[in-house]
Protein backbone atom coordinates (compact mmCIF):
# COMPACT_ATOMS: atom_id res chain seq x y z
CA UNK A 1 0.00 0.00 0.00
CA UNK A 2 1.34 3.40 -1.00
CA UNK A 3 0.83 5.90 2.44
CA UNK A 4 2.01 9.18 2.16
CA UNK A 5 1.78 11.41 5.41
CA UNK A 6 3.06 14.85 5.37
CA UNK A 7 2.80 18.40 7.44
CA UNK A 8 3.68 21.36 5.60
CA UNK A 9 2.69 24.79 5.94
CA UNK A 10 2.62 25.32 2.37
CA UNK A 11 -0.60 24.48 0.02
CA UNK A 12 -1.32 20.84 -1.19
CA UNK A 13 -3.00 19.87 -4.46
CA UNK A 14 -5.76 17.49 -3.74
CA UNK A 15 -6.34 16.42 -7.46
CA UNK A 16 -2.90 15.44 -7.90
CA UNK A 17 -2.15 13.46 -4.61
CA UNK A 18 -5.33 11.37 -5.59
CA UNK A 19 -4.23 10.96 -8.96
CA UNK A 20 -0.76 9.94 -7.11
CA UNK A 21 -2.54 7.21 -5.53
CA UNK A 22 -4.35 5.69 -8.50
CA UNK A 23 -2.62 6.59 -11.47
CA UNK A 24 -1.54 3.27 -13.37
CA UNK A 25 -3.36 0.95 -11.58
CA UNK A 26 -6.15 -1.03 -12.28
CA UNK A 27 -7.01 -2.50 -8.71
CA UNK A 28 -8.39 0.23 -7.28
CA UNK A 29 -11.78 0.59 -7.57
CA UNK A 30 -12.92 3.80 -5.27
CA UNK A 31 -11.18 6.90 -4.67
CA UNK A 32 -12.25 9.29 -1.51
CA UNK A 33 -10.68 12.13 -1.22
CA UNK A 34 -11.54 15.01 1.93
CA UNK A 35 -10.76 18.94 1.75
CA UNK A 36 -11.26 20.41 5.08
CA UNK A 37 -11.23 24.41 3.97
CA UNK A 38 -10.97 27.41 7.06
CA UNK A 39 -14.45 29.15 7.16
CA UNK A 40 -15.10 32.75 8.00
CA UNK A 41 -17.37 31.60 10.39
CA UNK A 42 -17.33 29.37 13.38
CA UNK A 43 -19.79 28.53 16.19
CA UNK A 44 -21.65 32.22 15.67
CA UNK A 45 -18.76 34.63 15.46
CA UNK A 46 -16.42 35.79 12.33
CA UNK A 47 -12.78 34.53 11.83
CA UNK A 48 -11.02 36.40 9.24
CA UNK A 49 -7.92 33.88 9.90
CA UNK A 50 -6.77 31.32 11.84
CA UNK A 51 -3.15 29.64 12.73
CA UNK A 52 -2.59 25.98 13.74
CA UNK A 53 -0.47 25.26 15.67
CA UNK A 54 0.87 21.66 15.85
CA UNK A 55 3.91 19.00 18.03
CA UNK A 56 6.52 18.30 15.21
CA UNK A 57 7.33 14.50 15.50
CA UNK A 58 4.35 13.47 17.36
CA UNK A 59 1.67 14.69 14.97
CA UNK A 60 3.13 12.82 12.06
CA UNK A 61 3.29 9.93 14.42
CA UNK A 62 0.48 9.74 15.52
CA UNK A 63 -1.04 10.46 12.10
CA UNK A 64 0.63 7.31 11.03
CA UNK A 65 -0.40 5.18 13.49
CA UNK A 66 -4.15 6.19 12.37
CA UNK A 67 -3.02 5.29 9.28
CA UNK A 68 -1.72 1.91 10.05
CA UNK A 69 -5.08 1.12 12.35
CA UNK A 70 -7.53 2.24 9.32
CA UNK A 71 -5.14 -0.38 7.17
CA UNK A 72 -6.02 -2.75 9.77
CA UNK A 73 -9.54 -2.19 9.86
CA UNK A 74 -10.43 -1.92 5.99
CA UNK A 75 -8.51 -3.14 2.66
CA UNK A 76 -7.16 -0.30 1.98
CA UNK A 77 -4.95 0.24 -1.47
CA UNK A 78 -3.71 3.70 -0.94
CA UNK A 79 -3.85 6.68 1.96
CA UNK A 80 -2.84 9.87 1.91
CA UNK A 81 -2.75 12.95 4.85
CA UNK A 82 -1.80 16.20 4.48
CA UNK A 83 -1.64 18.52 7.23
CA UNK A 84 -1.11 22.08 6.99
CA UNK A 85 0.19 23.79 9.74
CA UNK A 86 0.49 28.22 9.82
CA UNK A 87 -1.82 30.77 9.25
CA UNK A 88 -4.31 30.21 7.10
CA UNK A 89 -7.31 32.75 5.88
CA UNK A 90 -10.73 31.36 4.58
CA UNK A 91 -11.04 29.56 1.59
CA UNK A 92 -7.39 28.16 2.12
CA UNK A 93 -6.90 24.29 2.35
CA UNK A 94 -6.24 23.09 5.86
CA UNK A 95 -6.13 19.32 5.71
CA UNK A 96 -6.66 16.81 2.60
CA UNK A 97 -7.33 12.90 3.20
CA UNK A 98 -7.52 10.62 0.09
CA UNK A 99 -8.41 6.92 0.40
CA UNK A 100 -8.41 4.23 -1.84
CA UNK A 101 -9.85 0.66 -2.30
CA UNK A 102 -10.98 -2.09 -4.99
CA UNK A 103 -14.35 -1.42 -2.91
CA UNK A 104 -16.35 1.87 -2.20
CA UNK A 105 -17.32 1.25 1.14
CA UNK A 106 -13.86 1.16 2.47
CA UNK A 107 -12.27 3.80 0.94
CA UNK A 108 -15.57 5.94 2.73
CA UNK A 109 -15.42 4.54 5.81
CA UNK A 110 -11.34 4.73 6.13
CA UNK A 111 -11.48 8.85 5.19
CA UNK A 112 -14.32 9.26 7.38
CA UNK A 113 -12.30 7.40 10.33
CA UNK A 114 -8.91 9.23 9.62
CA UNK A 115 -10.77 12.41 9.95
CA UNK A 116 -12.57 11.88 13.08
CA UNK A 117 -9.22 10.81 14.90
CA UNK A 118 -7.29 14.30 12.95
CA UNK A 119 -10.24 16.16 14.75
CA UNK A 120 -9.73 14.58 17.96
CA UNK A 121 -6.31 12.76 18.46
CA UNK A 122 -3.48 14.36 16.44
CA UNK A 123 -1.58 17.34 18.34
CA UNK A 124 -2.93 20.23 16.24
CA UNK A 125 -4.13 23.74 17.91
CA UNK A 126 -6.30 26.99 15.61
CA UNK A 127 -6.12 29.81 17.19
CA UNK A 128 -9.00 32.05 15.56
CA UNK A 129 -8.63 35.59 14.38
CA UNK A 130 -11.66 36.98 15.52
CA UNK A 131 -13.72 40.15 15.64
CA UNK A 132 -12.78 41.23 19.11
CA UNK A 133 -9.29 39.57 19.42
CA UNK A 134 -7.90 36.45 19.32
CA UNK A 135 -8.85 32.60 20.57
CA UNK A 136 -8.36 29.17 20.76
CA UNK A 137 -11.12 27.00 19.95
CA UNK A 138 -12.35 24.45 21.80
CA UNK A 139 -12.83 20.84 21.32
CA UNK A 140 -16.22 20.03 20.34
CA UNK A 141 -17.73 17.51 21.98
CA UNK A 142 -19.48 16.34 18.36
CA UNK A 143 -16.38 15.77 17.13
CA UNK A 144 -15.51 12.96 20.29
CA UNK A 145 -18.63 11.30 19.94
CA UNK A 146 -17.73 10.86 16.20
CA UNK A 147 -14.58 9.45 17.01
CA UNK A 148 -15.69 7.26 19.43
CA UNK A 149 -18.18 5.31 17.00
CA UNK A 150 -14.84 3.48 15.74
CA UNK A 151 -14.24 2.80 19.16
CA UNK A 152 -17.31 -0.10 19.50
CA UNK A 153 -16.61 -2.20 16.81
CA UNK A 154 -13.79 -1.96 14.08
CA UNK A 155 -15.35 -1.11 11.51
CA UNK A 156 -18.65 -1.11 12.65
CA UNK A 157 -20.20 2.05 11.36
CA UNK A 158 -18.63 0.55 7.80
CA UNK A 159 -21.19 -1.68 7.08
CA UNK B 1 13.36 15.78 31.27
CA UNK B 2 12.12 18.14 28.56
CA UNK B 3 8.51 19.88 28.80
CA UNK B 4 7.46 21.03 25.98
CA UNK B 5 3.62 23.20 26.15
CA UNK B 6 1.33 24.21 23.25
CA UNK B 7 -1.55 26.32 22.68
CA UNK B 8 -3.00 27.83 25.55
CA UNK B 9 -0.88 26.01 27.91
CA UNK B 10 1.97 27.38 26.45
CA UNK B 11 1.16 31.01 26.61
CA UNK B 12 -0.28 30.90 30.20
CA UNK B 13 3.45 28.93 30.83
CA UNK B 14 4.94 31.83 28.98
CA UNK B 15 7.55 29.12 27.47
CA UNK B 16 7.46 26.51 25.02
CA UNK B 17 9.74 24.29 26.01
CA UNK B 18 12.14 23.81 29.00
CA UNK B 19 14.17 21.27 31.15
CA UNK B 20 13.02 20.08 34.58
CA UNK B 21 14.16 17.69 37.41
CA UNK B 22 11.19 16.74 39.63
CA UNK B 23 11.84 15.21 43.00
CA UNK B 24 11.42 11.54 43.01
CA UNK B 25 7.78 11.40 44.60
CA UNK B 26 6.73 12.94 41.55
CA UNK B 27 5.75 9.66 39.86
CA UNK B 28 2.84 10.61 37.61
CA UNK B 29 1.77 12.89 34.96
CA UNK B 30 -1.09 13.99 37.26
CA UNK B 31 1.83 14.53 40.30
CA UNK B 32 4.02 16.37 37.72
CA UNK B 33 1.00 18.79 36.94
CA UNK B 34 0.77 19.66 40.66
CA UNK B 35 4.23 19.83 41.21
CA UNK B 36 4.06 22.20 38.14
CA UNK B 37 0.99 24.32 39.09
CA UNK B 38 3.20 24.88 42.54
CA UNK B 39 6.22 26.41 40.57
CA UNK B 40 4.60 30.02 40.54
CA UNK B 41 1.97 31.93 39.18
CA UNK B 42 1.94 31.79 35.56
CA UNK B 43 2.13 27.71 36.23
CA UNK B 44 -0.53 27.70 38.56
CA UNK B 45 -2.93 29.62 35.80
CA UNK B 46 -1.44 27.03 32.96
CA UNK B 47 -2.74 24.45 35.04
CA UNK B 48 -5.90 25.53 36.93
CA UNK B 49 -8.29 23.37 34.75
CA UNK B 50 -5.72 20.38 35.08
CA UNK B 51 -8.81 17.80 33.75
CA UNK B 52 -9.06 19.72 30.52
CA UNK B 53 -5.09 19.48 29.57
CA UNK B 54 -3.63 16.12 27.97
CA UNK B 55 -0.42 15.02 28.09
CA UNK B 56 1.67 12.87 25.84
CA UNK B 57 5.31 11.12 27.00
CA UNK B 58 7.62 10.96 24.35
CA UNK B 59 4.88 11.41 21.81
CA UNK B 60 2.33 9.31 22.64
CA UNK B 61 -1.09 10.01 24.38
CA UNK B 62 -1.18 9.42 28.28
CA UNK B 63 -3.52 9.28 30.90
CA UNK B 64 -2.78 11.36 33.88
CA UNK B 65 -2.29 8.23 36.29
CA UNK B 66 0.80 7.27 33.68
CA UNK B 67 4.29 7.09 35.36
CA UNK B 68 6.69 9.47 34.21
CA UNK B 69 9.92 7.42 35.00
CA UNK B 70 11.61 6.78 31.93
CA UNK B 71 10.77 10.08 30.06
CA UNK B 72 12.77 11.83 27.85
CA UNK B 73 10.02 14.20 26.90
CA UNK B 74 6.36 14.73 28.24
CA UNK B 75 4.15 17.47 26.63
CA UNK B 76 1.52 19.43 27.87
CA UNK B 77 -1.99 20.54 25.69
CA UNK B 78 -5.60 21.35 25.62
CA UNK B 79 -7.56 19.05 23.43
CA UNK B 80 -6.52 18.65 20.15
CA UNK B 81 -9.10 21.12 17.62
CA UNK B 82 -6.82 19.88 14.16
CA UNK B 83 -8.74 18.61 11.03
CA UNK C 1 -26.57 25.21 -3.69
CA UNK C 2 -25.25 24.62 -6.61
CA UNK C 3 -25.76 21.41 -8.27
CA UNK C 4 -24.31 20.11 -11.26
CA UNK C 5 -25.66 16.49 -12.78
CA UNK C 6 -24.37 14.83 -16.48
CA UNK C 7 -24.53 12.19 -17.92
CA UNK C 8 -21.52 12.04 -20.67
CA UNK C 9 -18.98 9.46 -22.45
CA UNK C 10 -16.09 11.58 -22.17
CA UNK C 11 -13.61 11.09 -19.27
CA UNK C 12 -13.89 14.00 -16.17
CA UNK C 13 -11.78 16.11 -14.12
CA UNK C 14 -12.79 15.09 -10.47
CA UNK C 15 -10.13 18.22 -9.55
CA UNK C 16 -11.65 20.37 -11.85
CA UNK C 17 -15.37 19.87 -10.38
CA UNK C 18 -14.34 19.89 -6.65
CA UNK C 19 -12.44 23.62 -7.46
CA UNK C 20 -15.91 24.58 -9.22
CA UNK C 21 -18.47 24.08 -5.85
CA UNK C 22 -15.80 25.70 -3.24
CA UNK C 23 -13.71 28.25 -5.47
CA UNK C 24 -13.98 31.48 -3.87
CA UNK C 25 -16.09 30.81 -1.11
CA UNK C 26 -15.51 30.87 2.16
CA UNK C 27 -18.49 29.09 3.66
CA UNK C 28 -17.23 25.89 2.77
CA UNK C 29 -16.00 23.68 5.32
CA UNK C 30 -16.10 20.30 3.83
CA UNK C 31 -15.89 18.76 0.43
CA UNK C 32 -16.14 14.99 -0.15
CA UNK C 33 -15.33 13.66 -3.76
CA UNK C 34 -16.33 10.57 -4.56
CA UNK C 35 -14.24 8.80 -7.77
CA UNK C 36 -15.39 5.47 -8.76
CA UNK C 37 -12.90 3.96 -11.44
CA UNK C 38 -13.16 0.25 -13.81
CA UNK C 39 -11.10 -1.91 -12.06
CA UNK C 40 -9.43 -5.33 -14.12
CA UNK C 41 -10.96 -7.71 -11.89
CA UNK C 42 -14.41 -8.41 -10.26
CA UNK C 43 -15.77 -11.44 -8.09
CA UNK C 44 -12.57 -13.77 -9.07
CA UNK C 45 -12.65 -13.28 -13.23
CA UNK C 46 -10.42 -10.32 -15.34
CA UNK C 47 -12.29 -7.81 -16.57
CA UNK C 48 -10.31 -6.16 -20.15
CA UNK C 49 -13.22 -3.50 -20.44
CA UNK C 50 -16.62 -2.90 -19.72
CA UNK C 51 -19.37 -0.86 -21.34
CA UNK C 52 -22.11 1.05 -19.70
CA UNK C 53 -25.63 1.14 -20.86
CA UNK C 54 -28.03 3.73 -19.56
CA UNK C 55 -31.58 4.91 -20.04
CA UNK C 56 -31.33 8.25 -21.17
CA UNK C 57 -33.66 10.89 -19.60
CA UNK C 58 -34.76 8.65 -16.63
CA UNK C 59 -31.00 8.50 -15.35
CA UNK C 60 -30.39 12.41 -14.99
CA UNK C 61 -34.11 12.73 -12.98
CA UNK C 62 -33.52 9.61 -11.28
CA UNK C 63 -29.87 11.18 -9.69
CA UNK C 64 -31.92 14.83 -9.24
CA UNK C 65 -34.30 13.10 -7.27
CA UNK C 66 -31.44 11.94 -4.88
CA UNK C 67 -29.64 15.01 -5.23
CA UNK C 68 -32.55 16.85 -4.11
CA UNK C 69 -33.25 14.24 -1.35
CA UNK C 70 -29.44 14.64 -0.11
CA UNK C 71 -30.12 18.60 0.24
CA UNK C 72 -33.55 17.41 2.33
CA UNK C 73 -30.99 15.12 4.68
CA UNK C 74 -28.11 17.41 4.86
CA UNK C 75 -27.07 20.90 4.85
CA UNK C 76 -25.18 21.11 1.82
CA UNK C 77 -23.95 23.67 -0.01
CA UNK C 78 -23.06 21.49 -3.01
CA UNK C 79 -23.12 18.57 -5.10
CA UNK C 80 -22.09 17.27 -8.33
CA UNK C 81 -22.24 13.70 -10.17
CA UNK C 82 -20.95 12.73 -13.27
CA UNK C 83 -21.66 9.18 -14.79
CA UNK C 84 -20.29 8.13 -17.59
CA UNK C 85 -21.66 5.78 -19.91
CA UNK C 86 -19.85 4.02 -23.03
CA UNK C 87 -16.59 1.68 -23.31
CA UNK C 88 -14.39 1.93 -20.22
CA UNK C 89 -10.90 0.20 -19.96
CA UNK C 90 -9.53 -0.72 -16.62
CA UNK C 91 -8.43 2.58 -14.97
CA UNK C 92 -10.70 4.55 -16.30
CA UNK C 93 -13.07 6.96 -14.16
CA UNK C 94 -16.77 6.13 -14.01
CA UNK C 95 -18.44 7.67 -11.70
CA UNK C 96 -17.82 11.16 -9.89
CA UNK C 97 -19.91 12.22 -6.75
CA UNK C 98 -18.83 15.88 -5.04
CA UNK C 99 -20.14 16.93 -2.01
CA UNK C 100 -19.78 20.09 0.06
CA UNK C 101 -20.67 21.50 2.78
CA UNK C 102 -19.75 23.74 6.34
CA UNK C 103 -19.20 20.66 8.48
CA UNK C 104 -17.24 17.24 7.22
CA UNK C 105 -19.98 14.90 8.52
CA UNK C 106 -22.74 16.08 6.61
CA UNK C 107 -20.17 16.42 3.14
CA UNK C 108 -19.27 12.59 3.97
CA UNK C 109 -22.91 11.20 4.41
CA UNK C 110 -24.24 13.00 1.79
CA UNK C 111 -21.66 11.39 -0.33
CA UNK C 112 -21.89 7.99 0.51
CA UNK C 113 -25.68 8.12 0.46
CA UNK C 114 -25.44 9.26 -3.32
CA UNK C 115 -23.30 6.58 -4.31
CA UNK C 116 -25.15 3.99 -2.71
CA UNK C 117 -28.57 5.47 -4.62
CA UNK C 118 -26.75 5.28 -7.69
CA UNK C 119 -25.74 1.88 -7.36
CA UNK C 120 -29.04 0.06 -6.58
CA UNK C 121 -31.10 3.03 -8.41
CA UNK C 122 -29.78 4.97 -11.47
CA UNK C 123 -30.53 3.11 -14.63
CA UNK C 124 -27.35 1.99 -15.37
CA UNK C 125 -26.28 -1.58 -16.56
CA UNK C 126 -22.69 -2.80 -16.81
CA UNK C 127 -21.06 -5.49 -19.72
CA UNK C 128 -18.06 -6.74 -19.08
CA UNK C 129 -15.86 -8.28 -21.52
CA UNK C 130 -14.15 -11.35 -19.57
CA UNK C 131 -11.95 -13.94 -20.72
CA UNK C 132 -14.54 -16.01 -21.45
CA UNK C 133 -16.69 -13.87 -23.68
CA UNK C 134 -19.12 -10.72 -22.39
CA UNK C 135 -21.28 -11.10 -19.31
CA UNK C 136 -23.91 -8.65 -17.50
CA UNK C 137 -22.92 -7.46 -14.18
CA UNK C 138 -25.02 -8.94 -11.75
CA UNK C 139 -26.25 -6.61 -8.54
CA UNK C 140 -25.10 -7.19 -5.69
CA UNK C 141 -27.06 -7.71 -2.29
CA UNK C 142 -23.58 -5.79 -0.41
CA UNK C 143 -25.60 -2.94 -2.93
CA UNK C 144 -29.25 -3.22 -2.00
CA UNK C 145 -28.38 -3.71 1.92
CA UNK C 146 -26.08 -0.55 1.96
CA UNK C 147 -28.57 1.38 -0.19
CA UNK C 148 -31.20 0.20 2.54
CA UNK C 149 -29.41 1.95 5.88
CA UNK C 150 -30.65 5.85 4.62
CA UNK C 151 -34.09 4.18 5.03
CA UNK C 152 -34.75 3.35 8.05
CA UNK C 153 -34.29 7.20 9.37
CA UNK C 154 -32.88 9.97 7.41
CA UNK C 155 -29.35 10.64 8.32
CA UNK C 156 -28.77 7.85 10.79
CA UNK C 157 -25.88 6.58 9.78
CA UNK C 158 -24.28 10.17 9.88
CA UNK C 159 -24.51 10.36 13.40
CA UNK D 1 -47.33 3.17 -25.80
CA UNK D 2 -43.80 2.96 -26.02
CA UNK D 3 -41.60 0.40 -24.18
CA UNK D 4 -38.20 0.12 -24.15
CA UNK D 5 -35.88 -2.31 -23.28
CA UNK D 6 -32.51 -2.46 -21.19
CA UNK D 7 -29.28 -4.81 -21.10
CA UNK D 8 -29.83 -8.14 -20.83
CA UNK D 9 -33.86 -7.36 -21.38
CA UNK D 10 -33.06 -5.26 -24.66
CA UNK D 11 -30.85 -8.22 -25.63
CA UNK D 12 -32.96 -11.10 -25.15
CA UNK D 13 -36.12 -9.47 -26.64
CA UNK D 14 -34.01 -8.36 -29.44
CA UNK D 15 -35.11 -4.31 -29.89
CA UNK D 16 -34.37 -1.59 -27.35
CA UNK D 17 -37.86 -0.36 -28.22
CA UNK D 18 -41.11 -0.30 -29.57
CA UNK D 19 -44.75 0.34 -29.74
CA UNK D 20 -47.64 -1.41 -28.24
CA UNK D 21 -51.16 -1.54 -27.67
CA UNK D 22 -51.58 -4.20 -24.93
CA UNK D 23 -55.73 -5.45 -24.70
CA UNK D 24 -57.54 -3.66 -21.67
CA UNK D 25 -57.55 -6.22 -19.05
CA UNK D 26 -53.78 -5.85 -19.32
CA UNK D 27 -53.91 -3.26 -16.21
CA UNK D 28 -50.57 -3.42 -14.42
CA UNK D 29 -47.06 -3.90 -14.38
CA UNK D 30 -47.11 -7.46 -13.81
CA UNK D 31 -49.86 -7.78 -16.55
CA UNK D 32 -47.94 -6.22 -18.74
CA UNK D 33 -45.14 -8.64 -18.20
CA UNK D 34 -47.40 -11.58 -18.52
CA UNK D 35 -48.92 -10.29 -21.63
CA UNK D 36 -45.22 -9.99 -23.47
CA UNK D 37 -43.75 -13.02 -22.00
CA UNK D 38 -47.13 -14.86 -24.35
CA UNK D 39 -45.85 -12.42 -27.72
CA UNK D 40 -43.24 -15.04 -28.69
CA UNK D 41 -39.70 -17.09 -27.49
CA UNK D 42 -37.80 -13.74 -27.43
CA UNK D 43 -40.17 -12.51 -24.84
CA UNK D 44 -40.68 -15.80 -23.04
CA UNK D 45 -36.94 -15.55 -22.63
CA UNK D 46 -36.66 -12.20 -21.63
CA UNK D 47 -39.09 -12.30 -18.68
CA UNK D 48 -38.60 -15.85 -17.85
CA UNK D 49 -37.21 -14.26 -14.68
CA UNK D 50 -40.17 -11.91 -13.97
CA UNK D 51 -39.52 -10.83 -10.49
CA UNK D 52 -35.81 -10.09 -11.21
CA UNK D 53 -36.93 -7.42 -13.86
CA UNK D 54 -37.30 -4.34 -12.53
CA UNK D 55 -40.08 -1.48 -14.17
CA UNK D 56 -40.41 2.08 -14.89
CA UNK D 57 -43.19 4.42 -15.71
CA UNK D 58 -42.55 7.92 -17.26
CA UNK D 59 -38.47 7.29 -16.18
CA UNK D 60 -39.98 6.73 -12.50
CA UNK D 61 -39.67 3.59 -10.90
CA UNK D 62 -42.65 1.17 -10.02
CA UNK D 63 -43.35 -2.11 -8.46
CA UNK D 64 -45.45 -4.92 -10.59
CA UNK D 65 -48.58 -3.75 -8.96
CA UNK D 66 -48.86 -0.29 -10.74
CA UNK D 67 -51.26 0.36 -12.93
CA UNK D 68 -50.29 1.31 -16.44
CA UNK D 69 -52.89 2.96 -17.26
CA UNK D 70 -51.95 6.45 -19.04
CA UNK D 71 -48.54 5.68 -19.42
CA UNK D 72 -46.54 7.12 -22.36
CA UNK D 73 -43.31 5.12 -21.71
CA UNK D 74 -42.94 1.71 -19.85
CA UNK D 75 -39.29 0.40 -19.46
CA UNK D 76 -38.24 -2.82 -18.47
CA UNK D 77 -34.15 -3.94 -17.43
CA UNK D 78 -32.38 -5.83 -15.00
CA UNK D 79 -31.37 -4.83 -11.65
CA UNK D 80 -29.39 -1.90 -11.86
CA UNK D 81 -25.55 -1.96 -11.71
CA UNK D 82 -24.42 1.48 -11.89
CA UNK D 83 -21.60 3.56 -9.99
Amino acid sequence: MITTIRLQSEDFDAAAEAAKLSHGRTDIGAVVTFTGICRDHEGGHGVSAMTLEHYPGMAEDEIARHVEDAKRRWPLLGATVIHRYGRMQPGDNIVLVVTASAHRQAAFAAADFLMDYLKTRAPFWKLEERPDGTGWVEAKETDDSAAARWQAKPGAAAE
Amino acid sequence: MKLLYFAWVRERVGKAEEEIAPPADVATVADLMTWLAGRGEEYAHAFEKRKVIRAAIDRVHVKPDTAISGAREIAFFPPMTGG
